[in-house]
């Protein structure tokens, strides 16, 4: 087969023509450190700067509380690290999800190793954190909440503007992980009383290698990375110049389309999610119908695995992935789905799709019969199938 | 990530199915790490197999592995089959990625695991073959750096 | 003026043509993840492994101990930070020298202000590290040595071996940050004892916001960022496969180039410094006039100032840059030309231009002309200059 | 980074030199930052500022305070030039980077310092002039966040 039909736009995105085109100049011509002072250099610092407010607006703040990163996981583990040690003589607990990303919940393990106790609020059967258990597990001595945006595996998107006035009610910072729902979805920072937001760059049409953390003015966060006065003397390292503006490009139209796209999406995801759940016997949907992000799809088809579904789409030029982290080089299945209460063998038999602009109907159609043939082959060979047919016949 | 053989083999894997009054089941796996494998083995009165199949539920290497054990075993004596360890599995497959190794420790227990089932029902003991273990305990790898 | 005569590689670099051809594709086609189970994707694993590859064959080691960053900055304080946690239990006392870049010397404090104790080993008039000096503040619970391979500033090539060879001596990690050096000298990590060896794309004709971290194999470092299972679970985040194939490409450019490159560039560097000296009167050379980077000049002009001196260079076309930090946001003078011994009006006024392969005899030559009326220019302003002759005359 | 005053008053600097015989000179400034300038004046005996003229050791923003300075006070009456503030100097100038205020102070700094001497050569004294201080001191900038 040719043709590739894409559908793991959470895990990265090819970079718009238009990013790419933007960055070019920045990489042969005028390839200037932005902090030097010469006439030159400072397009460079210009150009620095308008992809800082291209940012800055998108979120509803101020230029100068953008800092860029590497992308996410460094504005993750920055945020969650600068605030512990920034804080820690007010106390030492910090209080997460379930169902983060590793990017916090491996920063997390290791700020417990450093005396840092961690509270891991559940969520209910959809993703979806209860907000009573949040409130409840508040002390004196919290100093951090940090819940995801939106999930990654299942797109479950959090009532973060409710978590934002727990946590502004009890004087407690509060980070978002953003890194799926930037560019998807609406976010204003102050409205949702976010003080910390991680995002990056290549999970929206922007270039690998590039991220911003927004930190609310008046946190006296220090730097993760020392050196240089770069980033407000916050974040050293000469500035990833051409990253810097392929991602302010990438943001500039996600957000200009966001509206048109997401909205697309979410009707091709819909009628997607509808024909799967009608057509493939036992499955079930993963995550919120409604509260998900426009271009996640996660299911669980039951009585096989993972992988073994994901190479065989992938023999049919398909492109997915599993909500089993198999794919990481881990045995153990999706900490996600363990948490919204699947089984091990159903969590192990999951997969994800995430769609993006250019996935079509005739995409999610050839995809669905591709998937119908294919379960029904591994089912053919399952000794869980076998055992059920026996046991219902 | 696998090796072509392996791709093969998961993609046409020899012996899926089952095999009705089966001289011996095994059935391994471990709900955690997502790979059941169910062996069938028909066993005629020389202790000889005749027939081999399986059914599993597991990862791309887990229906490789089992198809290639089972093509090992096939034909051989009660004994010989006793022989084909995890390693012939994976040799034969032109070997697996670090992670998925345990994989065909998994076939090895399946095959063991319906040879002593066919040792019960007939009241026979095979030299060498001890009661299989239910599950395959999950190794962490050596972080080597 | 339109020409710019650039002089200012030290501080970044124009990516190749080839350099960026080599990404091009990673942007828009093959943008996968290279974590991504589906066939596409083990294109993208593969290239970034090439690029590892790439730059183990450079340094004499295996691609295993290669580690991908964000940059110098990033690659510095992992180092000094993950050898600190690892160590500490050993003791807390790490040695580098005096005229470290701010990356090394700011995660220094930073450590310093965890308990760590930091002695800073001087250097001589030259800008070279004293050995005896350094042996002399070895403690039993000294953990880690870091020296620059070669200073940014002044140009000075560190005795690495003679450092690498007491440092293995004495059971002790040894670390260099190599970002001035890497690309412009050949380096073998096990014939100079390197454990840990930082460097950074943009340096050397790669793209900005990648660089890596070499890590002798049995090193028990950690991760510096946390999440994710890339770079054998030592740095969580996305790989920049754009990034890691530029960079691999320069690094394969760099060496290939190396020896005609650097001799030409040695060549033109001491033309001009010797006509410097001869012309220009009341200037020196800062840094050992031998064991320099082949593409360093660093001159003092006594009696002006240098960001004066730049921005009259700037305004004829020539790029180059000041020993003072002026530049970023910090009045005081260079800490590197104090730590030679400079007094601080000379230390203000001090010059550095660094060559590229594609700088003339004919640029140096404009540059020298331009360079001398424009002293002239501004001693007829200075008052220490006017001091100087009324004392003299 | 520098408006186009600034650089006007960089690349032309007005009034540069020495004044012989002097009715006032001042030298101010601070080795470890790296700005130094000195101020003449010629003052007639109706405290008339009739020349100016400066030498500046530092950077593009105390060159063109300096300047600035100098076209700031030419003409003044003594009591007037007393009223030059940097905050004037600065906006004649169009504004300086937060990092270059300190070169302005430096400058109003230098004019005090001439005056002084002047007041001191003469026996008179100059209503709200202080001795000047021989540096000025650098103020770290606040981190804002
Ligand atoms: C010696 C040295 N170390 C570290 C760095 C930091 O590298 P980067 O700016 O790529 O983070 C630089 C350059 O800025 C340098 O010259
Ligand atoms: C929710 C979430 N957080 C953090 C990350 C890490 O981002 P990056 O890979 O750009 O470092 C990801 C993606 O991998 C993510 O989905």
């Amino acid at each position: 087969m040719d043709k590739i039909i894409y559908l793991d736009h959470a895990a990265t995105t090819a970079a718009r023509p238009e990013v790419v085109e933007a960055m070019l100049p920045y990489f042969t011509e005028s390839y200037w450190n932005p902090s030097s002072v010469y006439t030159p250099a400072s397009a460079n610092r210009k150009a620095v700067d308008q992809s800082r407010e291209i940012i800055a607006k998108s979120l509803g703040t101020q230029s100068q509380n953008i800092y860029f990163t590497a992308g996410g996981s460094e504005s993750d583990n920055w945020a969650l690290k600068a605030a512990a040690e920034a804080y820690e003589n007010k106390g030492k607990h910090i209080i997460t999800s379930t169902i983060e990303h590793h990017a916090i919940l491996h920063t997390c393990d290791y700020l417990q190793s450093k005396g840092f106790e961690i509270t891991y609020v559940d969520v209910d059967e959809t993703g979806i954190l209860k907000l009573d258990e949040l409130e409840a597990a508040i002390r004196p001595d919290t100093i951090l909440i940090s819940v995801m945006f939106a999930n990654n595996e299942i797109g479950t998107i959090q009532p973060i503007k409710e978590i934002g006035e727990i946590a502004q009610k009890h004087g407690i910072i509060f980070h978002t992980d953003a890194v799926q729902a930037y560019g998807q979805l609406p976010i204003d920072v102050d409205e949702y009383h976010i003080d910390m937001l991680s995002a990056s760059g290549h999970k929206l049409n922007g270039p690998k290698g590039v991220g911003f953390l927004y930190i609310r003015k008046g946190l006296k966060l220090r730097s993760f990375i020392h050196g240089g006065a770069q980033e407000r003397k916050r974040r050293a390292g000469t500035e990833n110049v051409t990253g810097i503006v392929g991602l302010g490009k990438a943001v500039e139209i996600a957000f200009d389309t966001m509206e048109e796209r997401t909205k697309k999406e979410t009707e091709l995801r819909d009628y997607a999610m509808n024909r799967i759940l009608a057509e493939v016997p036992y499955c079930r949907i993963n995550g919120d119908r409604k509260k998900r992000l426009p271009n996640n799809i996660n299911i669980s088809v039951q009585f096989i695995e993972g992988e073994s579904l994901l190479i065989m789409l992938d023999m049919a030029g398909i492109c997915a992935s599993s909500g089993s982290a198999c794919t990481s080089g881990s045995l153990d299945p999706s900490h996600v789905l363990l948490a919204i209460g699947l089984p091990h063998e159903i969590a192990h038999g999951s997969l994800r799709m995430t769609l993006g602009e250019e996935t079509t109907k005739e995409d999610m159609d050839y995809v669905i019969e591709k998937l119908k043939e294919i379960v029904e082959k591994l089912r053919t060979m399952s000794p869980l199938y076998e055992d059920f047919v026996k046991k219902n016949s | 990530m696998y090796s072509e053989k392996v791709m093969d083999h998961f993609q046409n894997p020899r012996n899926v199915g089952e095999i009705e009054n089966a001289s011996g089941v095994g059935t391994v796996g471990n709900a955690k790490c997502g790979d059941i494998m169910r062996i069938y083995l028909d066993i005629d009165e020389n202790q000889i197999i005749k027939d081999v199949k399986f059914k599993t539920f597991g990862c791309g290497a887990a229906v490789a592995t089992s198809s290639m054990a089972t093509e090992l075993v096939k034909g051989k004596t009660v004994q010989e089959a006793l022989e084909v360890t995890n390693k012939a599995v994976m040799e034969a497959l032109d070997g697996l990625p670090p992670v998925k190794v345990h994989c065909s420790l998994l076939a090895e227990e399946a095959i063991h695991a319906a040879l002593w089932d066919y040792a019960e029902k007939n009241g026979i003991k095979i030299e060498g073959l001890d009661k299989p273990k239910s599950d395959i305990s999950e190794e962490e790898e050596e972080e080597e750096y």
